[in-house]
């Protein structure tokens, strides 16, 4: 990375031309021979840029407030692929679904290709001169009506920005709709300390969560899953932490919960005291003054549950040690959400948690609440707003209409916004100075104490935009006065002294520290954990809140974990990506819990009408066993009216029905509403099929006490009175024993015609742990964005056209006759038969066996007969009904095409490959170099990306390869083994804490 | 063959003059309504052929395809087609080889239609593929880039078994046809002679000529009897080769043989009854014909009958949960009226045909042919559908057909018409000299010949 | 056009006559008569007394030609690019028996037509002069013959009960 | 060898069809690869700019002489399509490569004089020339260079691009966009001729 940045951007731009016209750029020909005609040098050599040759930058993730590290993969001066950065603390090599799709806002269509100026209500392009001049002056005449609106992450900006309102005597407020605030306040007042602390989940032996969805969007949730899987991932040696969720309705989080209770809304507090109260009378601990005690038949009472099993919840979690408790979901934000939260801390003080699995001193980066924000709002309606910057923020979407932000807004003289894309918010604005990237511009983030993860401009911008530092320090200039101080010649420059100070702070020269931490994507140190006594300031509320309004159900809306609070849901990736837990794609939905359906006498996809005191919507349902039978549930992000095409028309917003937030926080949970039906339908676009898998094994599992024998499935299955319906004679088993010596006898026969790879033929398989797996989709995502995937659109989806290469299937197990409903995910890729069904039966073997075992899918040669699909038992096989590649990449989104993979043409077939292209690019340097391959420098995208490590990729041929001894675990098991299609993927049984005579391995019930 | 063997009651009234007069009247001008028919299959065709241009500009997502459905009504259609043109050789081939009296006033029209079915089934294996423009990388030609195709997948069976299927049953149409056509040829008149003349290869009947040719027609009859249990075995291979749950079945080949000529059988029915009566051909096509044919539709739609049973049964007896599965919701599953659409009037309403009083009673015939027709084409349907419920129930899906599907399916149903009609009004549909072959010639002394 | 061969062609209503006749002229030596008839038929084919049609070995070399080369064709080609397809054998017998039958009846049947074109229609006697009502109801027998010998093979004809004489000149 | 396969090929399977569709799919009579260009590069080095619509091959923006540069100076390849060694793609030179010599190297002849001022005009207007292209492969072909060039030696470029050293101007000596090339190749070094080991 040159330290010039002008110059070394002004290559990028060369390189980004030369790359898409050449360098075998992945264009959208497709299949097509199309000749390029042109052939544009670079003007200047870079030095870290080569045509054909991937370049890697550290970069930091701004999708959410977790700050997760990012290693951008760069290829002719393009991001094309988002992976973690193994050396950042938070997300350690790992990404999730909204972090991969964070490219898709990069090359949005969306985006604002310059400043644009209101005027007569209508938009107009003006030069930036103009737009900064006219800030300036704007800015210089507001004084004390000079206002900041920032959702951006903490770091040097936010610094910045406050010192610039400070200067000029306006207000900063730092908004950010998922932060912890109720957590943070009963932090406050339990022990003093005003913060949101860190949790670590891997230590944990015993996990109740609270409606806190730590897996969904609770904290930092890539975090939170890699530690859930180290510590809920069964290992032979370590066991397996057991998780109870009580919420009312099962977020994915309540989904990979080992018991899931859907208690009384607002009874949490009681139920966590009541835990707590046992726990310190076990423990023989004095409860801390002040701190109020619930009896355990009260918290039965007010919970809904038996007395028995909460002083058995309390027991087992005061066994385990250490354990974690934790609280303050979206999903169970009530008005008592602070007392939920302290009654949780006052829990884990009892279960001596503290410094242990819950830690202060972390400080995650959290927004300023919702008090702020209404002194914001307030100070705009009564006009004492003169000019209002909105940065990274929609708040005009983002909070309930009730609360007449949009009318606030309204008010304010002058406001500005440097949203990169036209949302609700910057449509209400006189002017729009379109930011950059994070992709695209210089900035940090402070996402916790001791960890500052530095951005570096890793490309030429999109569009020629400015980056709203640079903007903010020109504007200071031209409005002069107490902004004259601002005098940083550019934002690099700004940024660098701030790090030049760090360094300085740690007695490090500038230069070095600077490099350093661009190289390592920013700086990581240890955080100064801070111990806490617990000093019960103020009461805590026993009792549930009041739920506001009338009406039979109790409204649940919750935030999706792929589009989070709405910022996703301009992303056609993470659109077609489908709901992990109910695996919709493309619109809106209302859950109902199947006795209510069946009450109301409602079917999947009959539009219900939502009502509460403040509105109504009107949305598909969909019929959703892990919810109360008393609340409706209705999902967060859709219902925008700006914010790009992708994000239009996808349904109600469900603020539309909460009452105005008063207090620290919205309560999201507090409303009740009435359902009623409107007989008319509209298909929900899910990619399921039947959720039960009809005793075909498909998703294994096994209680963890036969797991710790080392038992196998079948074995497992026959333990628990299940023996498993043998379908092989004793012939056919024999005959598949000797079949894979047959099959090497003919490939050193036949294969060494068909030539070699790099030395000896690898065998490349895949091991997936169901014990490990949470359904995030990460793995999904990241797949398409490795492999050029198109998105078909809700049409094509109802018509089951999406082409997922590797899809979660989600099964139910139980559910019925009032026994807990059990959801089993199953990541679904290409098997790489080794007796791979789809071969043989090409006529043109377009799909056919490599010598490396792979299921070769020869695309060009494809004449689309689409027989292999047909005779794949694993479904895993999907065809280009239409030019979706052609529909689907519209400029810009075709620079973020990956080189190395064909972009299908209509009319072929398409399957997961086990990223060939990576497999052949390590061989050809293997070749290069001299050096082979070794295990783990070569894996897939789904592998790379799965927050739980629970994909492993690898040589099967190598006993010393990971693959290969995972796959000799006694979990392991096979996919419709019975049908000898030898597939080259190994899962792993999920391991479940349950009585053996209750564990029903491989789904009990037959159809 | 469960064919009567009693000598077919040749009319004592016709003289072999009587037969070359009336089979040439057949090819007299058309009337109003045979032009009205013929521009009612071309529009129909043409339907079609616009369909077909769409899919190629659009994609094949025009018809109603929905994973796991990868295949749909246009294979349908194809096994469909294909399956009617087993009656046509079966009657034209096999007969002959068993010397079946009924079978020559029927034969000539049974071969056309089968010539013409074969030509529509021919085409779908083009349409129904992604690329449409390249279906010619299925054949084993030499290319430059050394690439043959995969002799181990059964949809090349299918291009060898449908490529020689057409070729041998238009061969064995145009050799019968030859000097049928002379005899036209002799009477006809103007720019028609030279044209007959021409098609006739100047065919004389010579007793050289003939000598040669009796023993051809046997061989070639040879030849093309097995292909009847051929064709539709490896047609039936594409889905029994396969591991899809009511795919694999080992009955398939008998069963799809014995449902094609079924179908074809009806075919029939649905074609000759009118036919027979535009062309007055009433004297030479009778109710002996019809019963027999009627007797064949009964017995292959007993077979099919059992097919059928045997196929849930197997299903139950294996105790294989995805065959369980599979066929219980081909009874009771979303799709239950397909699945019933194929049993009821292949299965049941074939056994009417016991009764002698329905097997002459060319109504009942006719209506019942038309109701084979649509059962024979569920039966594909169906058999196709079981795609929507194979290994992985995730994956399930139903599949609802659209217009595009219809709209080649009707173009199907004209291209076959178009054919069949310009066929039956310039030549003869009715074998001139097999005909003869039955009628004994006038002898000066008394008595039969020895 | 070759030039008309000189001769006597008879036309018969009965069968029975012609066949008579036919056997009669054979047993006076004429060896090239040529008879038209309108349908296959037993009786005239005895009466000309032909050995069986060689068309037969065009049958069996065309069955034999396409079985071999269908074997030869998958066999070769499958070895000349070896792709493993389903962990089966490059050369699956098994799978190549369909293509061999296929090919078995292609070539055979294409051989037999082949066989029937040249040695009856390619190979027929031209300029013998024909009737149309040969593919009717009668029955032609045609008998090489000038001159004098003409005359006696036309009372002959008469004799036996053809109903129409006529002569070709050369 | 493979000729004799082809026709026995050829005439077993489909006669006709296929000699008509082969026709279609660009059969190739090109069997293995060719010799290095006929030795017809002029002796002199004198051609001027003009002439090169003449020459054989694209007519580029500025008439660079690899028979120059890479002929009658001995420049090697890998001076100019740098990345050619370590990566799928050769390497354009960038101008500044260009200008390096350039800078001080005006030329011998008017004509060359002419070319070179065109690159420096260039330079200064900091607009990289557009070159047309001369060698191409399909989007769905992945071809390594680094790989090849490792396998046969830095000298491996002549055997796709013949003889550039003796172009005045390049031109398309084999058609390398033509699976055949490749597999003739392929053949004769008995190295995979796996699918995927391009396709994907």
């Amino acid at each position: 990375m040159s330290d010039n940045d002008q110059k070394s951007v002004s290559r990028r731009k060369f390189l980004s031309v030369l790359g898409t016209t050449s360098a075998g750029a992945a264009v959208l020909s497709g299949c097509s021979t199309e000749k390029v005609e042109k052939l544009i040098p670079y003007l200047v050599q870079s030095e870290d840029q080569v045509p054909g040759v991937a370049t890697w930058y550290a970069s930091t993730c701004t999708e959410c407030s977790a700050g997760c590290g990012l290693h951008v993969r760069t290829r002719e001066g393009r991001a094309v692929k988002l992976e973690g950065n193994p050396e950042h603390p938070v997300n350690a090599g790992r990404l999730c679904a909204m972090g991969q799709a964070g490219l898709q806002g990069l090359y949005n269509p969306g985006r604002i290709k310059g400043p644009m100026q209101k005027s007569g209500g209508s938009w107009r392009q003006i030069s930036w001169d103009d737009a900064i001049a006219l800030l300036g002056q704007q800015v210089g005449a507001a004084g004390a009506g000079l206002a900041v609106l920032s959702g951006a992450p903490r770091g040097s900006l936010t610094g910045f920005l406050a010192d610039f309102t400070a200067a000029a005597g306006g207000r900063l407020v730092r908004w950010e709709p998922f932060d912890q605030t109720a957590l943070r306040l009963a932090s406050k007042r339990i022990f003093g300390r005003d913060e949101v602390p860190t949790h670590d989940f891997a230590k944990a032996k015993y996990i109740v969560s609270f409606g806190a969805d730590f897996l969904d969007t609770w904290g930092p949730t890539v975090e939170n899953q890699r530690q859930f899987a180290e510590s809920h991932g069964f290992s032979r040696d370590g066991g397996m932490a057991k998780h109870v969720y009580f919420a009312p309705r099962a977020s994915l989080t309540g989904l990979n919960a080992d018991e899931w209770h859907g208690i009384k809304p607002g009874s949490e507090t009681a139920l966590a005291l009541a835990m707590a109260g046992v726990l310190l009378g076990e423990r023989g601990i004095a409860a801390p003054a002040g701190a109020p005690s619930v009896s355990v038949e009260q918290a039965a009472e007010a919970t809904g549950l038996k007395a028995e099993d909460i002083s058995r919840f309390a027991k087992e979690f005061a066994a385990a040690q250490p354990s974690l408790a934790v609280a303050g979901g979206i999903g169970s934000q009530h008005a008592g959400a602070v007392e939920l939260c302290a009654a949780v801390h006052l829990l884990n003080y009892a279960a001596g948690n503290l410094g242990e699995t819950v830690r202060f001193g972390g400080d995650l980066d959290r927004g300023d609440g919702q008090a702020a924000f209404t002194a914001l709002q307030q100070a705009m309606e009564a006009g004492q707003v003169k000019v209002l910057l909105v940065h990274e923020a929609n708040p005009v979407y983002g909070t309930p209409k009730a609360g007449k932000f949009a009318e606030a807004l309204a008010k304010v003289p002058f406001k500005v916004s440097t949203s990169l894309y036209v949302d609700e918010t910057s449509s209400q604005c006189d002017l729009i100075l379109p930011g950059l990237h994070a992709l695209e511009r210089w900035d940090d983030a402070n996402p916790r104490a001791g960890v500052w993860g530095l951005m570096q401009p890793v490309m030429e911008p999109v569009y020629p935009n400015r980056n709203s530092g640079d903007v903010l320090l020109a504007a200071s200039q031209k409005a002069g006065g107490v902004f004259a101080k601002f005098a940083a010649p550019s934002w690099e420059a700004y940024l660098k002294d701030r790090w030049a100070a760090m360094a300085k702070a740690r007695g490090r020269d500038a230069a070095t520290f600077w490099r350093e931490a661009l190289a390592k994507g920013g700086v990581y140190e240890p955080e100064a954990a801070v111990p806490v006594k617990a000093v019960v300031a103020g009461a805590v509320a026993t009792e549930a809140p009041a739920i506001e309004g009338t009406g039979d159900f109790t409204l649940v809306p919750y935030a999706s974990s792929l589009l989070y609070d709405g910022r996703g849901t301009n992303k056609p990736w993470l659109l077609e990506t489908p709901d992990p837990v109910t695996k919709i794609t493309w619109h809106a939905w209302v859950e109902l819990h199947p006795d209510a359906a069946a009450k109301l006498d409602v079917k999947e996809g009959e539009i219900l009408k939502v009502t509460s005191a403040h509105g109504s919507i009107e949305a598909p349902a969909y019929i959703y066993p892990g919810l109360r039978p008393d609340v409706v549930a209705i999902p967060m992000g859709f219902g925008h009216t700006e914010y790009g095409e992708y994000a239009k028309d996808r349904g109600p917003n469900y603020l539309d029905l909460l009452g105005p937030a008063t207090g620290e926080f919205v309560a999201y949970l507090g409303t009740k509403v009435t359902v009623e039906r409107l007989r008319e339908y509209r298909k929900v676009a899910k990619t399921e099929g039947n959720p039960r898998q009809l005793g075909r094994g498909i998703a294994e599992a096994m209680p963890v006490a036969y797991a710790a024998k080392g038992l196998t499935v079948k074995e497992a299955a026959t333990a628990a009175g299940h023996p498993p319906h043998e379908i092989n004679t004793e012939a056919e088993v024999k005959a598949l024993e000797g079949w894979r010596e047959g099959q090497v006898g003919r490939e050193d026969g036949e294969g060494r015609r068909l030539g070699n790879y790099a030395g000896e033929h690898p065998l490349w398989g895949m091991t997936i742990d169901l014990g490990k797996c949470t359904g995030c989709s990460a793995c999904s995502t990241a797949c398409y964005a490795e492999n050029n995937i198109p998105w078909v659109g809700e049409d094509q989806v109802l018509r089951g056209r999406e082409l997922s290469w590797i899809r979660i299937e989600r099964y139910w197990e139980g559910g019925t006759d009032g026994e807990p409903v059990e959801a089993r995910f199953v990541p679904m890729p290409c098997q790489h038969c080794d007796n791979a069904p789809c071969e043989p039966v090409c006529p043109v073997y377009a799909a056919y066996h490599t010598p490396d075992g792979l299921n070769g899918q020869v695309y060009n040669r494809c004449v689309g007969t689409r027989y292999c699909a047909n005779n794949c038992p694993y479904k895993v096989r999907y065809f280009n009904w239409h030019a979706y590649a052609r529909k689907a990449f519209v400029a810009p989104f075709e620079l973020q095409l990956n080189p190395d993979v064909v972009v299908r043409a209509r009319g072929v077939m398409e399957k997961c490959t086990f990223c060939v292209h990576r497999i052949r690019g390590a061989q050809h340097t293997a070749k290069v170099t001299g050096a082979p391959i070794k295990d783990g420098e070569l894996t897939t995208a789904c592998a790379q990306a799965c927050p739980s490590g629970a994909i492993v990729f690898g040589d099967l041929n190598d006993p010393q390869s990971r693959v290969r001894q995972i796959a000799q675990d006694p979990r392991g098991y096979h996919i419709l083994e019975d049908i000898n299609v030898r597939p080259a993927i190994t899962y792993l049984a999920k391991v479940v804490h349950r009585e053996p005579a209750h564990a029903a391995p491989g789904g009990g019930e037959q159809h | 063959m469960a064919v009567a063997v009693e000598a077919a009651p040749s009319q004592p009234t016709q003289t072999h003059a009587d037969v070359t007069r009336d089979v040439v009247a057949t090819l007299a001008p058309a009337t109003k309504g045979y032009y009205l028919l013929l521009f009612g299959a071309v529009g129909l065709f043409l339907i079609g052929a616009i369909t077909l241009l769409l899919i190629v500009k659009e994609g094949l997502g025009l018809a109603g395809y929905q994973p796991p459905v990868f295949w749909s009504v246009f294979i349908t259609t194809f096994v469909f087609w294909v399956g009617i043109g087993h009656a046509g050789t079966l009657i034209s081939a096999i007969l002959y080889l068993f010397r079946s009296p009924w079978r020559t006033a029927v034969y000539r029209a049974t071969e056309a239609m089968t010539v013409f079915a074969v030509m529509t089934a021919a085409l779908f294996p083009i349409i129904h593929i992604g690329r449409q423009w390249i279906f010619y990388w299925l054949l084993p030609y030499p290319n430059q880039r050394y690439l043959w195709p995969n002799f181990k997948s059964p949809l090349m069976w299918d291009v060898f078994a449908i490529g020689t299927y057409f070729t041998v049953s238009t061969s064995f149409l145009i050799f019968g046809l030859i000097p049928d056509v002379a005899a036209v040829r002799d009477k006809a008149t103007g720019w028609r002679k030279t044209v007959y003349s021409l098609l006739s290869l100047n065919w004389q009947g010579t007793d050289n000529q003939w000598r040669h040719y009796s023993k051809a027609y046997l061989y070639l009859a040879a030849l093309a009897a097995p292909l009847v249990l051929s064709v539709h075995s490896v047609v039936s291979w594409d889905f029994a080769s396969s591991l899809i749950p009511g795919w694999h079945g080992t009955i398939f080949a008998p069963y799809f043989v014995a449902g094609a000529i079924y179908s074809g059988v009806g075919m029939v029915f649905t074609l000759l009854i009118p036919l027979r009566k535009y062309l007055k051909l009433e004297h030479m096509i009778t109710d002996y014909h019809f019963d027999n044919m009627a007797k064949l539709t009964l017995f292959t739609g007993t077979i099919l009958f059992y097919a059928y049973g045997m196929e849930y049964f197997v299903a139950w007896y294996s105790g294989n949960t995805f065959e369980q599965t599979t066929f219980f919701r081909r009874a009771f599953g979303p799709a239950w009226w397909a699945g019933w659409s194929m049993i009821i009037p292949n299965a049941f309403l074939s056994q009417l045909l016991w009764f002698r009083k329905i097997r002459t009673n060319l109504t009942s015939l006719f209506v019942i042919s038309i109701f084979i027709n649509i059962g024979m084409w569920f039966e594909r349907y169906v058999i196709i559908q079981s795609l929507t419920n194979d290994y992985i129930p995730y994956a399930w899906d139903q599949m609802n057909p659209t217009w595009a599907d219809w709209g080649i399916l009707a173009g199907s149903f004209g291209w076959f018409g178009m054919w069949f009609l310009l066929f039956a009004k310039n030549f003869p549909v009715v074998a001139i000299q097999e005909i003869k072959e039955f009628i004994p010639m006038p002898r000066k002394r008394a008595g039969g010949h020895h | 056009m070759a030039k008309n061969t000189a001769g006597v062609l008879a036309s018969f209503e009965h069968i029975d006559a012609a066949c008579d006749t036919i056997r009669a002229l054979r047993a006076k030596g004429h060896k090239h008569l040529t008879v038209y008839y309108s349908h296959p038929n037993h009786e005239l084919e005895e009466a000309c007394g032909h050995h069986t049609s060689p068309v037969r070995l065009f049958t069996l070399i065309g069955g034999l030609t396409g079985v071999t080369a269908a074997f030869a064709m998958q066999i070769w080609m499958n070895r000349d690019w070896p792709l493993l397809v389903g962990g089966k054998p490059i050369v699956a017998i098994p799978a190549f028996v369909v293509i061999g039958f296929e090919l078995t009846v292609l070539i055979g049947s294409l051989a037999t037509l082949f066989g029937v074109f040249l040695l009856s229609v390619a190979m027929r006697n031209k300029g013998v002069i024909y009737d149309g009502r040969y593919s009717d109801d009668r029955i032609g027998v045609f008998v090489p013959a000038g001159g004098a010998e003409a005359a006696s093979v036309e009372r002959m004809l008469r004799d036996a009960g053809a109903v129409e004489v006529k002569h070709a000149a050369a | 060898m493979r000729k004799s396969a082809l026709l026995v090929g050829g005439a077993v399977a489909t006669g006709l069809a296929a000699a008509v569709l082969s026709g279609f799919t660009g059969t190739t009579t090109q069997q293995g690869p060719s010799a290095p260009a006929a030795p017809n590069a002029p002796p002199a080095y004198t051609i001027a700019a003009g002439d090169s619509a003449n020459l054989k091959g694209p007519k580029q923006p500025i008439f660079f002489r690899h028979d120059i540069h890479a002929g009658q100076y001995q420049i090697t390849c890998q001076y100019c399509h740098y990345s050619v060694a370590y990566s799928s793609e050769p390497g354009i030179p960038s101008m500044q490569t260009c200008m390096g010599c350039h800078l001080i190297v005006a030329g011998s002849d008017s004509a060359n004089q002419k070319e070179i001022t065109k690159l420096r005009d260039a330079w200064n207007a900091k607009q990289p020339v557009e070159w047309e292209r001369v060698h191409y492969v399909a989007r769905h072909v992945h071809f390594p260079h680094q790989r090849h060039v490792k396998g046969m030696g830095p000298n491996a470029c002549a055997t796709c691009h013949g003889d550039v050293a003796r172009m005045p101007q390049v031109w398309e000596v084999n058609n390398v966009n033509n699976m055949g090339w490749c597999i003739n190749c392929h053949l004769e070094r008995k190295v995979n001729r796996d699918c995927t080991a391009c396709h994907y």
